[in-house]
């Protein structure tokens, strides 16, 4: 009667596939132990694909700093000086488009608002939540000028966290610009004094 | 804080707090509040509602207990066998102490409170998941829990265009405190990086030291010996550790510098000196 | 001096009736069982609503304030955690010690392990303010390069409460495979399907038993530390802090003298509920139920003494905070509830001191239900007076739940008894081949060794080959 | 208005303001809330030399949360106002702000604010275009004879008093009803009559001993940023300062005494004799400039019977006035209790007759010089002005009124018939920011911008070291399109009677440039034109004028013999505080959830009594109430506090609007409502802390909140050491004198 049942029982099999599944899982714990003996943090997985966002004007960064050569900081002047690199104001637009270009829709646009005195309503793309602390100017200080690294050139670190806007026309987020990406950041860079106290961003 | 960071700094980690703790500190932010001076008007706790995007509960809430006073003025009655109370009332302003050896951070499973450089008690409320630990287990009461999501209850269209853009505002689920305004701090230190400079004294002003009327509150840093706060605490021989070192430290026990609740051994960062009254 | 020992079991019952009679008791309950499980939905129903509401509108619903972070919930979940232990007091212990009359009572013993578990590790969900980032207290890699915060008792918590839940669950799931087998083997339809998966091939070999035998003895012996470490770590909750009332050396044995006595407590609960249930007369029988208040009036008396302890180091003591709470307790405003506490906990328990009450169901029901009573209120005197008044004067305040809070403990009863209700039906509640084996081996001793005519009995059930092998 | 946009392009508020505020931890489980193309980011046009977006900048203005006129620094990012402290370089507060400015941005966010102009059409307000709005009151005005016209406002100075004045003189009128509840009328009255000064400068800092007769001076007073200032260094002076409050019921004040003495409310004018008494005859100080009715006076009030009186022991009273001599220079005062009796002159003159006896006047008390521009100083307010009002609507005798900053209909006592008299005067404008009870009353309401977004000047009376016109700038962009500053409704006001004198200037902002340029030289000082006078003004907030000094005078006036109501019975204190005041901060929620100072009580009205008086009548502790006087009575819940006298009760003003908004209405209860219209005969002031009044049971106490456990708890310190007090000798030992 035993072996006959044996024979016909198939539960024997979830025996089987029980003991795979922790065994597995087992395994799954020692590697994740592995992982956190070895690692502080991994690294983001992948870059971000950001979304087209529809702006105003479609303005052209790579026709700005890939033709023309114009540093990043001569229109987004606030990032030495703020927290945030700010917009230019449209007088400073004008400043060359009220001889260059002036035939193109998009200048033209540019020239109605600023007759109108009305700022465009440009839509933010990088944008790191509200209760971070992120400065400008202390990355800029850090990053350029303290270490001498030459301005004209300043293009390559911004593209740390915005890309190669020089390669794109209106902007377009490339890269996660999440915790994960910050703390990688300053893990690596704690010698160029990238602080690791959460109250330094989190506010 | 990988296995491999905790093994290599054990010695650090495992380092009380009265042996220095497992900082190197930057700065280490105190304050002493001459009680003499205190008259109890409030307007430290109201600097602070505007200063921190403090919610207003309501009288329902607060009744029950729920208010978000980060700065709350005690008013004790000595002398309770009297008729009167003759020499008036006995004010205490109370806010976080930021220990040195504070009994909130241990308890946090999630580590959302814990020391900064700076010496302070820090609160990411981001981190934070609400299991209050860290509320039940301060001495000083002086932890604030979000019991509901305040944003528009307290702050009525067009009112949140008031609220202070460096300091979150608080969601339900969410323990809050009194930070010594670090958004104010975090701005000064960010402006003596860019210009290459330490911090000054009195550069760094919290909004209730800096409304008082009576000028009782002072703030700055410890490490720096030169300060306004660094003397204070050095003429009342008030010294920062536990209390076996405090109180061979003082060898005036008459003068009037003291931290509250010094016996439980958890370092405040807030020297009080005792209120003065004139017997007649 | 010689004494009629009434029998724990009759010994003449045969091992085929065994099958039956409990095989039968998961069709076929008295009305009052499913009377009781619609009481206990409807109490789950009242919690859900009440959590509903405290989850939209915010922790506040529940009265909690400045003073009082903690209450009913933190007090609720270390009552659940202490039931738990008694399953494995009866199951893993008196197993280890051979004390065989636990048998026919320890599988709803074990049940009441789990799902009191499983009610206890709701609460720390419900208390949270932020639930939805619940899983950061635990430890895993991340991008983001951030831990919990191992030096929190409240982490100490999370692994100690899911490492005893799947112990205990795997242990109760281990016990009962030679019976499901023998349910596999009786039964038809969805409950042959659910038998036949979890009873993991079991033919009752002999290879298979010596297996069986092995494991059953080993994860017994891990349950004892584990669960007396489980309860010690939910003390350290409180003993870790500074709080008056709360730091004392003396709570993780108190706590697990607590744990038991409740657990015990609720065990003659359902003791009773289940001899009824099911009819469960022969198995669950009067020395049985003796011999478990005894226990639970031996563990009443070692829970009292470390009460007396604790309130005399705190007399004693030196801590002035201490001692002023002390006081306040028994004098304050929550002085009735501390005597109701010190009544159930430490007076009431002497109603097991007399056989002819000890074997009265209807009375020893009531007292259990109010040892239960006692020690729920020990739980909340534990949690909510020490935040009533600590270190800070003006913090000071007193604290009565809200109708939410208070619905959402009362529905954590529903939620047991729900769980416990539906186990019992679906799973054989009497583990019937110790039963069998505890028959087998009283007969043995007694000298009879008839085996012929049991065997003759087992032909009505001829499928029941589990039990073979006994 | 563009044109002016772009002047005022700091202001403006830019896009990423609003969501410049996180929400931590939102509600639902989202962890990071990354969002891209979601926000604006407004840029500026043209971009502003002190302005970088994320930058904080602090901007000097002056506030009007009371009537002390602080100077204020307001902290604007992003074209928004966001936190308010207090300016350093002007004396009167000296970089400190209380509560009530602190506050003032709620005021100014307020989501109760009035928003468009409104007429009463039929029996409800109705929105009107301000075109409209403007017309219908010029061409009532024009309507109105000037006699039967009249301003009714709270205290108001500088350049838009100016502008109030002259359009009452182009109207004809005579009739400017100034009021204010917390006042110091009969002060000002006592001392123009004594001291040849009405608001002589208090020099706290200066004395070594100050006597205070219920004068609130760092709670609910004329100045009490300034008058704390100086409590902090009398305190910290080399010789510490030593306080004795002496009054019905402990103020803030109080609370920070050294000796709080409770007196029988309405008996401080006998103990202030009796203190005469001693000093006059046991300790001999001369008695020069004394009039003979008054010494005579003063001889009959003998140290027993004035003991037994005020129910002041009689040993405190001989040390209080033995200290008072060895502790020179020294200060009496006076204060809202005595000011408020029915013989407040009187009782105020016999506390003030003690600073003559002691030689203060002079060291404590000193002239404010004379201020070179009167016409820019405050005109302060009292209560007779709003019994005046009130007889006068009565009488109707006015036919078109215009209220601004004050708030009769709450204010006024039930007894004037204030409510129903309203309803004589044809045509009642409000100019208010608020839906206050006046405001609700009115034929016409004018929204009015808030301080935050208004041109102005203030002079405050009280200023203590230096003479100063704060300057009051909009800080922001307006709020609302649709309200106007005071100064331009003024102006088109008056463009509407004196077209030819004031249509030069386009609005009040140019009015102001142009009062500025005008200025002498002697205030300009170096500037080296009127724009840099100007940007210099805008910068500091205020400037510095120098008037020339002068000597006070010091006097004693004959006053009548104080009359005591030997009558048993309860006398109500109206206790005004620092937080609601009058009752004009009941809207903002950060004044009303900070607790009362002395009782902690928040969001609600609650009477004051003595355990011991309460015991007999058998009230407990938070028992419901009622309180009866004969103009009616109220209910609401008692709080057992010691600091009162058993003869006293009080209920704290600011509570029971009608309306008001959101945070105001329906809480409490206003105890102005049954006050007795008593008045001082001398000062026609109200008689506000007069009225007896009886409290029966009508309820146990409901609020288990309040219950602390243990005995006391919650009021004592249990034997912690949370704060501690030495007594002033060891200090003396260890800090020095």
């Amino acid at each position: 009667m035993a072996v006959k049942n044996r024979l016909i029982n198939p539960g024997a099999g979830f025996a089987r596939a029980g003991f795979a599944g922790m065994l597995f899982l087992a395994m799954l714990l020692v590697s994740s132990m592995a992982m956190a003996a070895k690692y502080d943090v991994v690294p983001p997985s992948g870059t971000h694909k950001g979304e087209d966002v529809p702006q105003p004007i479609e303005f052209p960064h790579n026709t700005h700093v890939k033709d023309n050569g114009i540093n990043c900081m001569y229109c987004h002047t606030y990032a030495r000086r703020s927290k945030v690199a700010g917009i230019p104001p449209t007088s400073k637009c004008m400043g060359c488009h009220k001889v260059i270009a002036t035939d193109k829709p998009r200048i033209q646009q540019l020239t109605k608002y600023w007759e109108d005195k009305e700022p465009p309503p440009w839509k933010k793309v990088h944008d790191v939540p509200d209760f971070v602390h992120f400065t400008h100017e202390k990355h800029l200080k850090t990053l350029v000028f303290d270490r001498e690294f030459p301005v004209e050139d300043v293009k390559e670190v911004c593209a740390f966290c915005h890309g190669e806007l020089e390669n794109m026309t209106v902007a377009n987020k490339v890269k996660p610009l999440n915790m994960g990406f910050c703390v990688n950041c300053h893990i690596k860079n704690k010698d160029l004094g990238a602080p690791g106290d959460c109250w330094k961003c989190h506010k | 804080m990988s296995l491999d960071n905790i093994l290599n700094h054990w010695s650090d980690y495992r380092k009380g707090s009265e042996e220095g703790g497992h900082h190197d500190y930057e700065h280490r932010w105190a304050m002493a509040i001459n009680l003499d001076l205190c008259i109890g008007c409030n307007a430290c706790s109201t600097a602070c509602y505007a200063e921190n995007n403090l919610a207003v509960v309501g009288k329902e809430r607060f009744e029950k207990g729920q208010a978000m006073h980060w700065m709350r003025i005690e008013r004790y009655w000595d002398q309770q066998e009297l008729e009167h109370p003759e020499q008036g009332a006995s004010f205490l302003p109370m806010m976080c102490q930021q220990c040195g050896a504070a009994t909130c951070e241990p308890v946090c499973p999630v580590a959302a409170t814990y020391h900064t450089p700076d010496g302070l008690n820090a609160q990411v409320y981001n981190r934070c998941i609400g299991s209050r630990y860290c509320s039940n287990n301060c001495p000083f009461r002086v932890r604030y829990f979000n019991f509901y999501s305040y944003y528009e209850s307290a702050w009525p269209e067009p009112m949140e265009q008031q609220l202070n853009p460096d300091i979150s505002v608080r969601d339900k689920g969410v323990m809050e405190k009194c930070t010594f305004c670090v958004q104010r701090i975090r701005t000064v230190k960010d402006k003596a990086f860019m210009e290459d400079r330490p911090v000054q004294d009195g550069e760094v002003v919290p909004a209730c030291a800096q409304a008082c009327p009576t000028s009782a509150i002072v703030f700055g840093d410890t490490m720096d010996e030169g300060s306004m706060v660094s003397k204070l605490w050095k003429k009342h021989q008030v010294e920062r550790g536990v209390y076996q070192k405090t109180r061979h430290a003082k060898k005036n026990a008459d003068l009037r510098g003291y931290r509250i609740f010094e016996d439980l051994n958890v370092d405040p960062s807030v020297m009080y000196l005792e209120r003065v009254r004139e017997d007649i | 001096m010689t004494m009629v020992t009434e029998k724990d079991i009759n010994e003449q019952i045969a091992w085929a009736k065994i099958n039956t009679d409990v095989l039968k008791s998961m069709e076929n309950p008295r009305p009052a069982y499913w009377v009781t499980l619609a009481v206990c939905l409807a109490m789950v129903s009242t919690a859900v609503v009440a959590e509903y509401i405290q989850y939209t509108v915010g922790m506040g619903t529940a009265n909690l304030n400045n003073p009082h972070m903690w209450d009913m919930y933190i007090a609720a979940f270390v009552f659940w955690i202490g039931m738990s232990h008694s399953g494995t007091l009866l199951s893993a212990i008196l197993h280890l010690i051979h004390a065989d009359w636990r048998k026919p009572i320890y599988r709803f013993a074990e049940a009441m392990t789990t799902f009191s578990l499983m009610t206890a590790g709701i609460f720390p969900m419900i208390h949270l303010g932020r639930v939805w980032n619940l899983y950061w207290v635990l430890p895993y890699v991340s991008d983001r390069g951030v831990w919990p915060n191992f030096r929190s008792p409240l982490v100490w918590d999370a692994f100690a409460i899911t490492t005893y839940l799947t112990a205990s669950m795997l242990f109760l799931f281990v016990g009962m495979i030679p019976d499901l087998a023998i349910c596999r083997d009786n039964t038809t339809g969805w409950r042959k399907k659910l038998y036949t998966i979890l009873s993991l091939g079991w033919v009752g070999s002999d290879q298979q038993w010596r297996n069986f035998r092995k494991i059953y003895l080993l994860m017994a012996c891990f349950l004892i530390p584990l669960a007396v470490s489980v309860h010690s770590i939910v003390s350290a909750d409180f003993a870790m802090s500074i709080m008056p009332g709360w730091h004392i050396t003396t709570f993780p044995p108190y706590f697990v003298a607590g744990a038991l006595y409740s657990g015990c407590a609720a065990i003659i609960t359902l003791f009773i509920l289940l001899r009824y249930f099911f009819r469960f007369e022969d198995y669950m029988t009067l020395p049985i139920m003796e011999k478990t208040a005894k226990l639970t009036f031996a563990i009443a008396m070692v829970w009292t003494y470390l009460n007396l302890i604790e309130f005399a180091s705190v007399w004693y003591g030196h801590d002035i905070y201490n001692k002023e709470l002390l006081i306040a307790k028994a004098t304050g405003p929550y002085a009735w509830i501390f005597w109701t506490m010190i009544f159930c906990g430490s007076v009431l328990p002497f109603a097991l001191a007399f056989k002819k009450l000890r074997r009265h169901m209807p009375t020893m029901f009531v007292v259990s239900l109010f040892l239960n009573l006692g020690m729920f209120f020990e739980r909340w005197m534990i949690v909510a007076p020490t935040l009533s008044m600590s270190q800070e004067p003006h913090q000071w305040d007193i604290m009565y739940g809200s109708i939410v809070e208070w619905g959402i403990v009362f529905g954590s009863f529903g939620w047991f008894g729900m769980l416990f209700l539906i186990f019992v039906k679906i799973f054989p509640s009497v583990s019937m081949y110790e039963v069998k084996e505890m028959v087998f081996h009283r007969k043995r001793s007694a000298g009879e060794e008839d085996l012929a005519r049991m065997t003759d009995h087992a032909k009505p059930v001829t499928q029941a080959t589990g039990g073979e092998g006994a | 208005m563009s044109g002016k946009m772009n002047r005022r392009n700091f202001l403006k508020v830019m896009g990423w303001s609003s969501a410049g505020v996180a929400l931590t931890g939102c509600d639902m489980p989202t962890t990071i809330t990354l969002e891209e193309g979601k926000e604006d980011v407004v840029s500026y046009v043209m971009p502003e030399e002190y302005v970088i977006p994320g930058v904080g900048v602090w901007y000097a203005s002056t506030c009007t949360q009371c009537a002390a006129g602080c100077g204020i620094h307001g902290r604007v990012r992003e074209g928004r106002v966001l936190k308010l402290e207090g300016n350093p370089d002007t004396a009167v507060n000296n970089g400190k702000l209380c509560m009530m400015g602190q506050a003032g941005v709620q005021g100014h966010y307020n989501p109760d604010r009035i928003t468009a102009p409104m007429v009463r059409n039929g029996g409800s307000l109705t929105p009107i275009s301000w075109h409209k709005a403007l017309a219908m009151l010029e061409e009532k005005l024009g309507a109105t004879s000037g006699d039967r016209f009249a301003w009714f406002t709270g205290t108001i100075s500088g350049h838009q008093s100016v502008l109030l004045a002259n359009h009452l003189d182009a109207m004809g009128s005579t009739n400017h009803y100034v009021h204010e509840v917390v006042n110091n009328a009969v002060s000002r009255a006592v001392n123009q009559d004594m001291l040849g000064e009405a608001n002589p400068r208090l020099r706290l800092d200066k004395a070594k001993m100050i006597v205070s007769f219920g004068a609130d001076f760092m709670g609910a007073s004329q100045s009490p940023v300034q008058y704390a200032g100086q409590y902090a260094k009398f305190r910290t002076n080399k010789a510490r300062g030593l306080l004795v409050q002496i009054e019905p019921k402990m103020s803030l004040t109080g609370g920070s005494a050294d000796l709080w003495l409770a007196i029988k409310p309405g008996t401080e004018a006998v103990l202030a004799l009796g203190m005469a008494n001693l000093l006059l005859n046991k300790i001999k100080v001369s008695d020069a400039g004394i009039p003979a009715d008054v010494r005579t006076l003063i001889n009959s009030y003998d140290i027993t019977k004035v003991a037994q009186t005020t129910g002041v022991a009689g040993h405190r009273i001989q040390r209080v006035t033995q200290l008072l001599t060895e502790r020179s220079p020294s200060l009496v005062l006076a204060g809202a209790s005595v000011e408020g009796q029915a013989q407040g002159y009187a009782a105020t003159a016999a506390i003030m007759m003690l600073n003559h006896i002691l030689g203060n006047v002079g060291k404590t008390i000193e002239s404010a010089g004379e201020f070179p521009f009167p016409q820019l100083m405050a005109r302060q307010g009292g209560t007779a002005d709003l019994v005046a009002f009130a007889e006068a609507a009565k009488a109707k005798k006015l036919e078109a009124v215009i209220f601004h900053g004050s708030n009769p209909v709450y204010t006024a006592p039930k007894s004037l018939g204030l409510t129903e008299a309203m309803s004589n005067i044809g045509f009642k404008v409000a100019i208010s920011q608020f839906p206050d009870e006046t405001t609700m009353a009115a034929d016409l309401v004018l929204p009015v911008d808030s301080y935050l977004e208004d041109w102005g000047t203030q002079v405050p009376a009280d200023q203590s070291e230096g003479t100063a016109i704060h300057v009051q700038q909009p800080l922001m962009e307006k709020l609302n399109a649709e309200t106007k500053g005071l100064g331009d409704i003024l102006l088109s006001l008056l463009k509407q009677r004196k077209k030819d004198e004031y249509g030069q200037f386009e609005d009040y902002y140019a009015y102001l440039r142009h009062a500025f340029a005008a200025m002498p030289t002697s205030v300009k000082g170096d500037a080296k034109n009127d724009e840099a006078f100007w940007n210099a003004a805008l910068q500091t907030g205020v400037i510095k004028v120098n008037g020339n000094a002068k000597d006070l005078q010091s006097t004693v006036v004959s006053f009548a013999a104080p009359v005591v109501d030997d009558s048993t019975g309860l006398t109500l204190v109206p206790s005004p505080r620092l937080g609601l005041f009058d009752g004009r901060h009941a809207n903002l929620p950060w004044l009303q959830e900070a607790p009362d100072q002395i009782s902690k009580v928040v969001w609600d009205s609650w009477v004051e009594m003595h355990p011991a008086t309460a015991a007999k009548m058998g009230i407990g502790n938070l028992d419901l109430v009622k309180v009866s006087s004969a103009q009616g009575s109220v209910t609401l819940r008692v709080v057992l506090l010691k600091g009162m006298h058993a003869d006293a009760v009080a209920i704290p003003l600011g509570q029971g609007h009608e309306a008001y908004g959101r945070y105001a209405k329906g809480l409490g209860v206003n105890p102005l409502q049954i006050l007795d219209a008593t008045t001082d005969s001398k000062t026609g002031e109200l008689a506000m802390y007069s009225t007896r009044v009886t409290v029966k049971r009508v309820g146990p106490a409901d609020s288990l909140s309040l219950v602390r456990m243990g005995t006391g708890a919650g009021d004592s310190q249990v034997g912690r050491k949370l704060v501690g007090t030495v007594p002033v000798e060891q200090v003396r030992r260890t800090e020095g004198t």
